[in-house]
């Protein structure tokens, strides 16, 4: 797991080197990182913890609008504001994951969704616009990160690219820890059978629980590094493109693959723009893609891969 | 009537039954003994398409039925009757028993089968309209069988059918059992509570371990001195 | 894990190999528009137009003797680092020598085409992008908006609302809009309007996209019985459902619906039907009869080339592109950004209906040559009855009292 | 003011029909197979363009009972193919509910994008079922809305019918309730679920043709309705059609009567918080079990 995860971070290092040149090839190589970390906190909850959670870009635009608002109305550093704005979406997580509890498979699901539907209209609302949402305009400046004397802003992508690196290898690192540790096991036995974890002494409740708060804390992180990066947010972040997008990452790197997600990312928005000259034919390239994965590739990228190494590599690749 | 040849069945990657052969001859009760978990419902689902995984031959009236899906069996006269019942707990005994008619075969049977089974089962007839699962345990066992008998079916395959019922139910059942075999069905019976049953069986098999260690006669089965543990086991 | 590695450094190299060289002559125009999603129509509007004055340069023998050649990209439904995407593969990966969008970002496009120097045509109509550009307007000077602000456009709606031929039996009106930055400032500027004239906004509904069923604001419209109802959702089926549940049991109230009358299947699908309904179009074409001959020409090259009316947008565009290449044939050089765009805004442009100034905000106010128009649905099809700063009646065309009022 | 109220009631009967028909074919499938089908909008706007192209590209003639005739057949036909091909293959693995749902997104996406591509993406409109109103003093319905409420609470209940009294009805049942018992009483349960799908899209799908001749079609337009059906299938319970049919009439009310003293801005957030306090009392819905 760990040798996969160097392999691609230490590819994805030198690759500046090649088209750091051009902002374009920047900015998708950023997007990659940022997409990787979001992909991956959903694998997380959804593939190892096996819960149906449909809020993940919900929680990315929370974290993204909670660190512009801390940096524009409080006035403080866009680090801390990030940390604060991940404590705030760890809270929305731990919100939307308490009546999750009681809920199964496709309740979860619409619970989770609910989050991201209502939140177009709440950013929109008097009540957003009260917070500083900026409404139906959108936030349009948000102050760069600054720190050591460089601006990691739009302008500057190589720079804001290399911190993108080192979040993108901090959080996967994270989620890799949890994935090895007890929780990882603790979340094997509650996915195959709830009653079996509880005789185990695994507390469901706290399991889930702990598991919404930490992948929420991530992707709102990640989301007040976007909102720092891109400088500017609006509600059309909501939209059913990029949901899908990050549920294609995740179809293709395979859930609860790890990391088959960060592959899955950057796979899927490299490939995104390859379909580009395809124009509207594009998401209908797109959706085929899926139905045809899902079908054949079941387990994604990393399946194939761990069934194309052999068994020993395999498992010594997932042992890291 | 139904000939197993070195069958093997296995569950994921547990292989449970190993190179079984047994036979049942028609209008003929053959009771499957051995310890629980050693593979005994497995070869009835075997028997009956039920499992995933299977290779070896079954031949049933002289033709190949291995890995034919539950329908289609179900079509040719071989019904499981399950260990744990199965019904459809939200219809009434009537559509359960309709239900229980589903194939082709049985469809134009159905009227016929139906009073039959009423015959054999007062208590059902006047329970027609009452949910399946409102009834009681020795009830819920005598529609399972009913339904089963529904299918028309020549073969049975009976899974454990006298399991957490009271001693008094259970002759009931077996007399029902007794019953149904001399109207000329041919029956495979799983069971545990021996001495009522043995009387009923015409063969013996003993499966451990997912092997047969013995065939024979009741009569056979009761001199073999090994065999007694598992008789008085019970 | 060989195999990995060697998948990404084909991936790469595949990307990378996208890069590719091209000829030296020809002129690369960025046409980043919705090419998917829900704001695929109007996408397709302005490309029309942009598509049109392409063929035509083309046509006539190129731009400075150089071939104009588009490169799309998909703007999608205008996530932010969408926006920005499309603006450092257009300006910084293909060197583009003026982009020309329609609806582009709100705001979000001033941003990310700011960083660049190629001439950047938007149709926002926002006053949140003209805020943005204000903020440093060195750094924008290659902006420009096609269309007026929706502040600017909601207050010539209620002028033109104000002037009609027609006596308004109270001074209530209702206003609904669509919950996006559009429908908010329409709605806003509107509601503090007709305030400051002394009228009574007796309902003020704020609906999503998406809303099919109007009984209960029918219900509350028939108790108010409102001398206007404003509706400002551009999304014809929002519209028609509006119009038919209110015609079943109609108030006499004068239907304005602003620039929603825009959506072609408005009048497309209910003909006749239609008739009485009033709106706006900023940067229009007047209809059916074009103020000046070289613009009539113009309709019916567009209506010979497309098979349609013009829409919205579609005129608009096609000014972008010109204004740009009459600026560039005036400079000489399609690359020395800057004084393409200092000329366009210092010089403006001429077109089919005549000038085209913009301001200091590089903003294509309404007025003069081009000012906002004001349609009424007659005989099913979208007439000019007036245009818009000042208000002066268009041309012989008339405003008739909608037949559900008495 | 009764008048008022009495006229907001029917907006709220006419959107409780609406949303029964949407949603009784999300809950039959999901009760049936366990499979949350991601592209139930893009089968309501296939109804739709199915209907379009019989009626104004093709011009046939015959009107609307023709193209039902040939709309069930088509729906039908497309569900169980549809389910044979790509959900099919899955119910082997042990986590084929997540991927059900993401290769219907798959297949939604396709599906939508494909509309856009054949049929642009400007909105399509049908000729009127009916036109004219009903007047009773002063309240007005239309003709349109009594047509969609009559043939969608028939249709229903038709079907309702034939859950309870046809053999393929109680077989759909059995295997609701007891998979394995239906298999083993020789049900073809693959079959059985497939044919689901194919009804589920049959429902949906005419419900599509029913809704577009008053609300039109467009490539992406069935997005609400799937979101709507979640909500009235989650809060009716899923696999319940009786709790369906009494959610769906629920929130149609709900939404009349918040659009109505509120404003429709405020529906959504009403509908959903309704749904949540539902679920925090009743995990498994108005009238759902578990399982």
């Amino acid at each position: 797991m760990s040798a996969t995860m160097a392999l691609v971070f230490g590819i994805m290092a030198v690759l500046p080197l090649f088209v750091g040149g051009t902002a374009h090839m920047m900015h998708i190589l950023i997007m990659c990182l940022i997409w990787a970390v979001v992909a991956s906190c959903w694998d997380l909850i959804m593939g190892f913890a096996g819960i149906f959670s449909f809020g993940q870009v919900a929680f990315f635009v929370i974290g993204a609008y909670a660190s512009a608002i801390f940096s524009i109305q409080l006035g403080i550093h866009p680090l801390a504001a990030m940390v604060l704005a991940g404590l705030v979406t760890a809270a929305a997580g731990v919100l939307v994951g308490l009546p999750c509890m009681r809920l199964k498979g496709a309740y979860i699901a619409l619970v989770t969704f609910a989050v991201h539907m209502i939140l177009e209209p709440f950013l929109k609302s008097g009540m957003g616009r009260a917070l500083g949402t900026g409404g139906t305009r959108g936030i349009l400046t948000i102050p760069p990160m600054e720190l050591f004397g460089i601006t990691f802003a739009a302008d500057n992508k190589i720079a804001v690219f290399y911190a993108a690196l080192a979040l993108a290898v901090i959080c996967s690192a994270i989620i890799m820890l949890v994935i090895r540790s007890s929780w990882g096991t603790a979340f094997l036995a509650l996915k195959d059978s709830q009653d079996f974890a509880a005789s185990l002494g695994v507390s469901a409740f706290k399991y889930k629980l702990a598991v919404f708060a930490l992948t929420s804390f991530l992707t709102g992180l990640v989301g007040g590094f976007y909102a720092h990066y891109i400088g500017m947010l609006s509600t059309r972040l909501l939209g059913i493109d990029l949901f899908v997008m990050l549920m294609i990452m995740l179809v293709l790197g395979g859930i609860g693959q790890f990391p088959g997600a960060i592959l899955g990312a950057i796979m899927t928005v490299i490939g995104n723009e390859m379909l580009a000259p395809l124009g509207a034919y594009r998401p209908l390239v797109l959706g085929a893609l899926v139905v045809v994965l899902v079908l054949l590739l079941p387990d994604g990228i990393m399946g194939l891969l761990r069934s194309l190494v052999p068994h020993k590599v395999a498992e010594q690749v997932r042992q890291g | 009537m139904l000939k197993t040849t070195d069958l093997n069945a296995y569950y994921d990657q547990f292989h449970v039954l190993h190179q079984v052969s047994c036979e049942v001859h028609e209008g003929e009760v053959v009771l499957m003994l051995g310890p629980n978990g050693h593979g005994k419902s497995t070869l009835l689902k075997s028997i009956c398409g039920l499992v995933h995984k299977v290779d070896g031959a079954i031949v049933y009236k002289g033709e190949a039925i291995t890995r034919l899906s539950t329908e289609k069996l179900v079509n040719r006269g071989i019904i499981y009757i399950a260990e744990n019942r199965e019904l459809f707990g939200e219809m009434t005994v009537l559509e359960n028993l309709k239900l229980g008619a589903y194939s082709r075969n049985a469809r134009k049977a159905e009227k016929k089968n139906l009073a039959r089974v009423f015959e054999l089962f007062p208590r059902l007839a006047t329970r027609k309209k009452q949910l399946a699962s409102t009834m009681s345990g020795g009830e819920a066992r005598m529609l399972a069988i009913a339904r089963g008998l529904m299918s028309n079916a020549d073969f049975l395959c009976i899974d454990e059918p006298s399991l957490g019922l009271q001693p008094n139910l259970r002759i009931e059942v077996f007399n029902i059992i007794r019953e149904i075999n001399r109207q000329g069905k041919t029956i495979l019976l799983v069971e545990q509570n021996i001495p009522q049953i043995a009387e009923l069986a015409g063969r013996i098999y003993v499966l451990e371990e997912g092997c047969i260690t013995f065939e024979g006669t009741p009569e056979a089965a009761a001199r073999e001195e090994r065999l007694k543990e598992i008789f008085l086991g019970m | 894990m060989k195999k990995l590695g060697l998948f990404i450094l084909i991936c790469s190299a595949i990307v990378m190999g996208t890069i590719s060289a091209h000829a030296a002559d020809v002129i690369k125009v960025g046409v980043p528009l919705a090419m998917t999603g829900p704001y695929t129509d109007t996408g397709d509007n302005y490309w029309k137009g942009i598509k049109m004055a392409i063929d035509e340069i083309n046509a006539a023998g190129g731009l400075l003797g150089k071939q104009l050649d588009p490169v799309r990209f998909d703007t999608q439904e205008f996530a932010p680092e969408r926006v920005m995407q499309g603006a450092d593969y257009l300006c910084g990966q293909e060197k583009v020598d003026s982009v020309h969008a329609g609806w582009a970002g709100w705001g979000q496009d001033v941003r990310a085409y700011g960083k660049y120097t190629a001439p950047f045509f938007a149709d926002d109509g926002s006053q949140a992008a003209v805020d943005v550009f204000r903020e440093d307007p060195k750094k924008y000077a290659n902006i420009f908006q096609l269309t007026d602000t929706d502040i600017n456009q909601a207050t010539s709606m209620f002028n033109v609302l104000m002037a009609l031929p027609h006596d308004y039996p109270n001074k209530k009106v209702v206003i609904i809009n669509a919950d996006d930055a559009w429908g908010m400032g329409v709605g806003d500027t509107l509601e503090a309007n007709f305030k400051k004239e002394g009228w009574e906004v007796a309902l003020r509904e704020v609906v999503p996209y998406g809303t099919r069923e109007w009984g209960s604001i029918m219900t509350r419209v028939r108790r108010i019985k409102p001398a206007i109802i404003h509706v400002e959702i551009v999304s014809a089926p929002e519209v028609i459902t509006f119009f038919r549940q209110f015609m079943r049991t109609p108030t006499p109230s004068i239907l304005s619906y602003g620039y929603s009358i825009v959506p072609r299947e408005v009048v497309q699908t209910m003909g006749k039907e239609a008739d009485g309904l009033i709106g706006e179009v900023p940067t229009a074409m007047p209809t059916p009869e074009a103020p000046t001959p070289e613009a009539q020409a113009w309709v019916e090259r567009f209506t010979g080339i497309w098979k349609h009316q013009p829409q919205a947008g579609s005129w608009a565009a096609y000014s972008g592109v010109k204004a740009w290449a009459a600026a560039v044939v005036a400079v000489g050089d399609e690359k020395n950004h800057a004084a393409v765009a200092k000329h366009i805004s210092t010089e403006g442009y001429k077109g089919e209906t005549g000038w085209w100034k913009w301001d200091e905000d590089n903003v294509m106010r309404g007025g003069g040559d081009v000012p906002f128009g004001h349609y009424q649905v007659q005989n099913g099809e979208m007439v000019t009855i007036f245009t818009d700063p000042p208000v002066k009646p268009y041309k012989d065309y008339k405003f008739i009292t909608p037949r559900w009022i008495k | 003011m009764i008048l008022e109220y009495l006229d907001v009631f029917i907006s709220g009967l006419t959107n409780g029909s609406v949303y029964a028909l949407m949603a009784v074919g999300l809950t039959l499938v999901y009760g049936v197979s366990k499979a949350f089908n991601f592209a139930y909008g893009s089968f309501y706007s296939l109804g739709g363009y199915f209907a379009w192209v019989l009626m104004v590209l093709v011009g046939l003639w015959g009107g609307y009972i023709v193209v039902f005739a040939l709309a069930v057949p088509f729906l039908m036909g497309f569900g169980f193919v549809t389910e044979k091909l790509i959900i099919a293959p899955l119910r082997k693995r042990s986590d084929w509910e997540v991927k059900v749902m993401m290769i219907t997104l798959g297949l939604a996406l396709f599906m939508d994008n494909g509309f856009q591509v054949l049929f642009g993406p400007r909105m399509k409109s049908l000729p009127p079922l009916m036109e004219g109103a009903v007047s009773l003093g002063d309240i007005y319905i239309a003709n349109q809305d009594i047509m969609i409420f009559v043939l969608s609470v028939s249709g229903i209940l038709a079907f309702r019918w034939v859950l309870n009294n046809t053999r393929i009805g109680m077989a759909v049942r059995a295997v609701a309730q007891n998979p394995a018992g239906a298999k083993i009483v020789g049900i073809p349960k693959n079959r059985i679920f497939a044919a689901t799908f194919g009804i589920s899209t049959v429902m949906v799908g005419v419900g599509g043709i029913l809704l577009a001749q008053k609300y039109f079609v467009s490539p992406m337009g069935g997005w609400d309705i799937l979101v709507k059906s979640w909500v009235i299938t989650a809060f009716g319970g899923m696999g319940s059609i009786r709790g369906g049919l009494l959610a769906a009439f629920i929130l149609g009310m709900l939404e009349a009567f918040v659009g109505y003293w509120f404003g429709l801005s405020w529906v959504l957030f009403a509908l959903f918080a309704v749904l949540l306090t539902t679920l925090a009392i009743r995990p498994q819905g108005l009238m759902g079990k578990w399982g």
